[in-house]
């Protein structure tokens, strides 16, 4: 896209254990994000069997708009602090933005 | 059989059953919040009410017994299941902080199974099932990490001492004691009235998600099975010693048999996963929820009271 | 004329009235499925508890006529639908689906109409409105799609066998005719006192989804119109013939009307739309929700009963 | 000091003090709206429930004067943000929509006041509230952008009168005017014997919610605080004149006192958002929801029961 | 991807108070996008303090494919209508699709 | 992004009626797929007048992250299935995932 005043960013998307949300996004105001946005949602993966599965919490999805670095700085605490022990995926896309600024 | 189980109980095993169909009975998470919330207010003002009655005396030898009775459950389990169920440190820790809290659905449900007796309590005893919620925790986590500089003790102690049901609890208790029974005479219809009602839908969706865990058993083995079983009639002959220590009356015995001998199911695996990651929730979740939920409530409370009949000193 | 309706009604013309309006009163489905899961269990359990007041007899003969009547109807409405309305094979397939089987609000409403009028019915009619559920769906999907093989017939029966009315019904009466009326007692605040208001709630809701659906009539023409209300006395009438052959009393009689003149708005629309996807679904939910359960709860219900009370052998 | 209060305020105050703890006890949305609607159902009913028992005179001189005075009082609340409190145009116009306006939770608290006082109070008071939801609005978006062409007026009081809260309760209104008492009793076990259980749940959640709003205070300084203070009681002053005016006995003043010293946190928010939002809608909610409704259901409404008492004519 | 119906469209997400729902789909009826997708969200920007957090009222989540022009084009209404006065973060993303008849 | 343990990998997103949830999951699973996240949502399309909407059952929005091969597959499967009777509707992205194993 051509807009004038677009600019790539990196979204960040992370699917999660609903209890980790406070513990999650203390660490992301920690980390110095913008802000993000969070809902509700429900899955499959490979894990199942671990999974705290009391019924009533599900998962989250924890979306990240921020520049490059910052989205592989996140990338890598998340995973060092939460892949060992925790339901957790993560994936990382383009997009643009139109007020760069505001992210980061 | 069917004729001494409490109709209540029913509603259990209706969605027991439901559950294990794979049929769709769930309620909305919404409701299941609106009637526990209900639930832990009842009980604490119930509670209160009481006390703004009848002074309590000798309180403080209470809360240090219930605390002691906590710290004794949670080092119990944690023995056995280090010892002879060989599990690691860290399962050990966790499910010895689920079974050396407490439930508050199965407390509800001997609250209940009293009314129908006509057997009266201590209006303590909600205060005491908000003691007996926190050692195990604490103890569990210690059990699993040492006296770690890495646990952040504020935030466990904070999410245990400021959870729902905790402060609805307590908060119950101070509203009744604070506005006595005349005083709560407007809102008994919603609070007293419906109380066994919304018990019922309760049980329904406790039914629901324990039929749920089921499976988890094909994983666990017959060690935890057994455990599940075994740790509430014993753990509840433990609380029956300890009501006696505290000279409580028969109905009081059997809250605290009840009590001891009932598993956490929401504060401590909430707490254990943030603290004790390492651990395996799903564990001590069937167990609790699976096995030792659904034994209280058809066999265990009317065992416990027996067992107190015969014990308590007269 | 408004002095004679009943005035949990009243709330259903709210809803109407405010979903014309486009104004925004719809509950949240949390609520909605909270208020229904009571109205399911209510019926379930008041058909329970009179039934473990006086044992059912002639059981088997009902529950035959009763299916009869389900297929009976199912097959009426194909008829219509193909040859009068000439609808496509699987649309007419679909609408006589939803129109031989029942629906619980309009059920409910039948109900509260007896109590107010101070008329007794069977206890038996919950597990008849059960009955009629199944037999209309299997063969809608029969009709739409001969005795393929490709249809999942044990997905469809589980679906609906399974279905949360079937199971919360069937589990009331269970427990209602296990626990009986004094089991019941402590648990009748909710189930039993608050049944009204509670379907006051339901209605008012049922109003708002109603006029949702009413401009689906722009599209579906007059046949539809004349079919969604001319269908249900037609069919009440072949209901009042059944309770006849059945020996019911004037109560059963009316309710049977009920069902048979009421059409299905929860368990037909999701069937048919799994096995019989290539349906219209909005056709045959404009004209059971838009059109035949108003004017069943507004005007069908007092008609059946004078039917009924004219038609019954005495 | 604690044994005036109402039990149900306590409620309020466990929800402020878990709020200010972080604690969670946030009720799912879901049930907010239930309660809500049963509590604006409830009030609405009783009010036309009384209708229909003794016909209303003078109801056009009544109205005129309700009217009158949202209008009076969202002037004089702007002259005074604007002039004494320098804040801009546009957020002097939306507060003073907000206290020009009303909360239906404070009339429910003042409701449930004076029938533990045992006063009685006009029925059509419902009505009036109603009424003074609308002026304020529209003359808060006047003040706000003049007589702009942009603005959408058909929107706006669409809005304002198809909402939730004036639907529910003219919905009520007529509902207990067209069934009177005798019609409304199935339904009374939901509709007013849980109405104060249900009140209390919802005086908790605005605890929760009033403590979210406390930490807007140090953002808007020490003129809003006591602007959120003050004003209350100088309106109430102002709603017992009209009171007078009016003729209404000492429960109707008190209910109009109440009304006039509350200010709106549902309606007018949600209409200032869409039509003026430059103004700086934080603003608004701390002021009502964290002082003046606290203040309302903890302070004020004893304290107009007094000055009505006082000032009323003999 | 490689597969024989697949063409470009753009996917524009939009984060903004849920109080807007009701207006924001109407602009975009008007605007003539050919559909969307609202998911309820919750989250941290940097205008909090200026947000009418009435609690119960959260975010929404607005999702809407559609071809390059027709998505500057809302990019630019949404902006020039929304931006000044509500919380709203808005991002583009590029997706293949089906039906591109359907995309407008 | 240049991470190291990065790979490339596709989102599959679709939109569909929330009463096929148990039967799309059900044909996820048969399809093999490492897992998926679902969440509820609401919307509008081409395709109103034809949809059962018995008002509560909105549309849920379902994710597969997978690999090129699988989600030309899944596209190709679902299309099959359910575009001729069902609403539904599906677009693909770019992601990148950290543990690429975990993605089929
Ligand atoms: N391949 C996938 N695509 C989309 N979501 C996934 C995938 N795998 C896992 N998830 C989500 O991540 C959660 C945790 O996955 P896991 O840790 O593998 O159990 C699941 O419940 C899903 O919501
Ligand atoms: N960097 C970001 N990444 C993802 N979502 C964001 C970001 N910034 C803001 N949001 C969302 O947009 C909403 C409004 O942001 P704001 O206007 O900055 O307060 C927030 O509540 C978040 O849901
Ligand atoms: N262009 C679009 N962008 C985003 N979502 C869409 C679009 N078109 C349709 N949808 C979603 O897909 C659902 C079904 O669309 P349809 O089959 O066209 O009625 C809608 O309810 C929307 O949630
Ligand atoms: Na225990
Ligand atoms: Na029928
Ligand atoms: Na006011």
């Amino acid at each position: 896209m051509t807009g004038a005043a677009q600019t790539q960013r990196k979204l960040l998307t992370v699917i999660t254990e609903a209890n980790l949300e406070r513990d999650l996004t203390r660490e992301l105001d920690a980390l110095g994000v913008g802000g993000y946005t969070i809902t509700d949602a429900r899955g499959r993966g490979e894990q199942e069997a671990r999974r705290s599965s009391w019924g009533h919490t599900g998962n989250i999805r924890v979306e990240v708009v921020c520049d490059t670095p910052l989205a592989e700085h996140l990338l890598g605490r998340l995973r060092d602090k939460y892949y060992e022990h925790y339901s957790i995926v993560m994936w990382v896309q383009d997009v643009e933005v139109l007020r760069p600024g505001k992210f980061r | 059989m069917l004729g001494s189980i409490d109709p209540i109980v029913l509603f259990f095993l209706l969605g027991l059953g439901a559950g294990v169909l794979k049929a769709d009975l769930r309620l909305p998470p919404a409701i299941y919040e609106f009637v526990s919330t209900l639930l832990l207010l009842s009980i604490g003002m119930k509670g209160g009410v009481e006390l703004s009655r009848q002074p309590v005396t000798g309180l403080a030898v209470d809360i240090g017994l219930t605390l002691l009775l906590g710290v004794a459950l949670t080092l119990v389990a944690f023995a056995v299941l280090r010892g002879a169920g060989r599990l690691s440190r860290v399962d050990s820790a966790a499910v010895a902080a689920h079974y050396g809290s407490v439930s508050v659905g199965t407390f509800a449900v001997g609250v209940a199974y009293l009314a129908r007796e006509g057997i009266p309590a201590e209006p303590v005893m909600p205060l005491l099932l908000v003691l007996l919620e926190v050692p195990a925790i604490v103890l569990g986590i210690l059990l699993a990490r040492g006296v770690s500089a890495s646990t952040q003790w504020g935030e466990v102690l904070r999410e245990v001492l400021l959870g729902r049901s905790v402060l609805l609890l307590l908060g119950g208790l101070l509203i009744g004691w604070l506005a006595g029974p005349v005083g709560l005479e407007p809102v008994a219809p919603l609070f007293f009235d419906l109380f066994k009602g919304m018990l019922a839908i309760f049980l329904l969706e406790m039914g629901l998600i324990a039929a749920e865990h089921l499976g988890g058993f094909r994983r666990h083995g017959v060690f935890m099975v057994l455990f599940a079983i075994l740790t509430p009639p014993a753990f509840a002959l433990v609380g029956i010693g300890f009501a006696a220590l505290m000279g409580l009356s028969l109905g009081g015995a059997i809250l605290l048999a009840t009590l001891a001998g009932s598993a956490s199911y929401i504060a401590a695996p909430a707490a254990m996963r943030t603290a004790v990651p390492e651990a395996n929730p799903a564990l001590s979740l069937t167990a609790a929820l699976a096995v030792t939920f659904p034994f209280n409530i058809l066999v265990g409370i009317p065992l416990y009271r027996q067992a107190a009949q015969i014990l308590l000193p007269h």
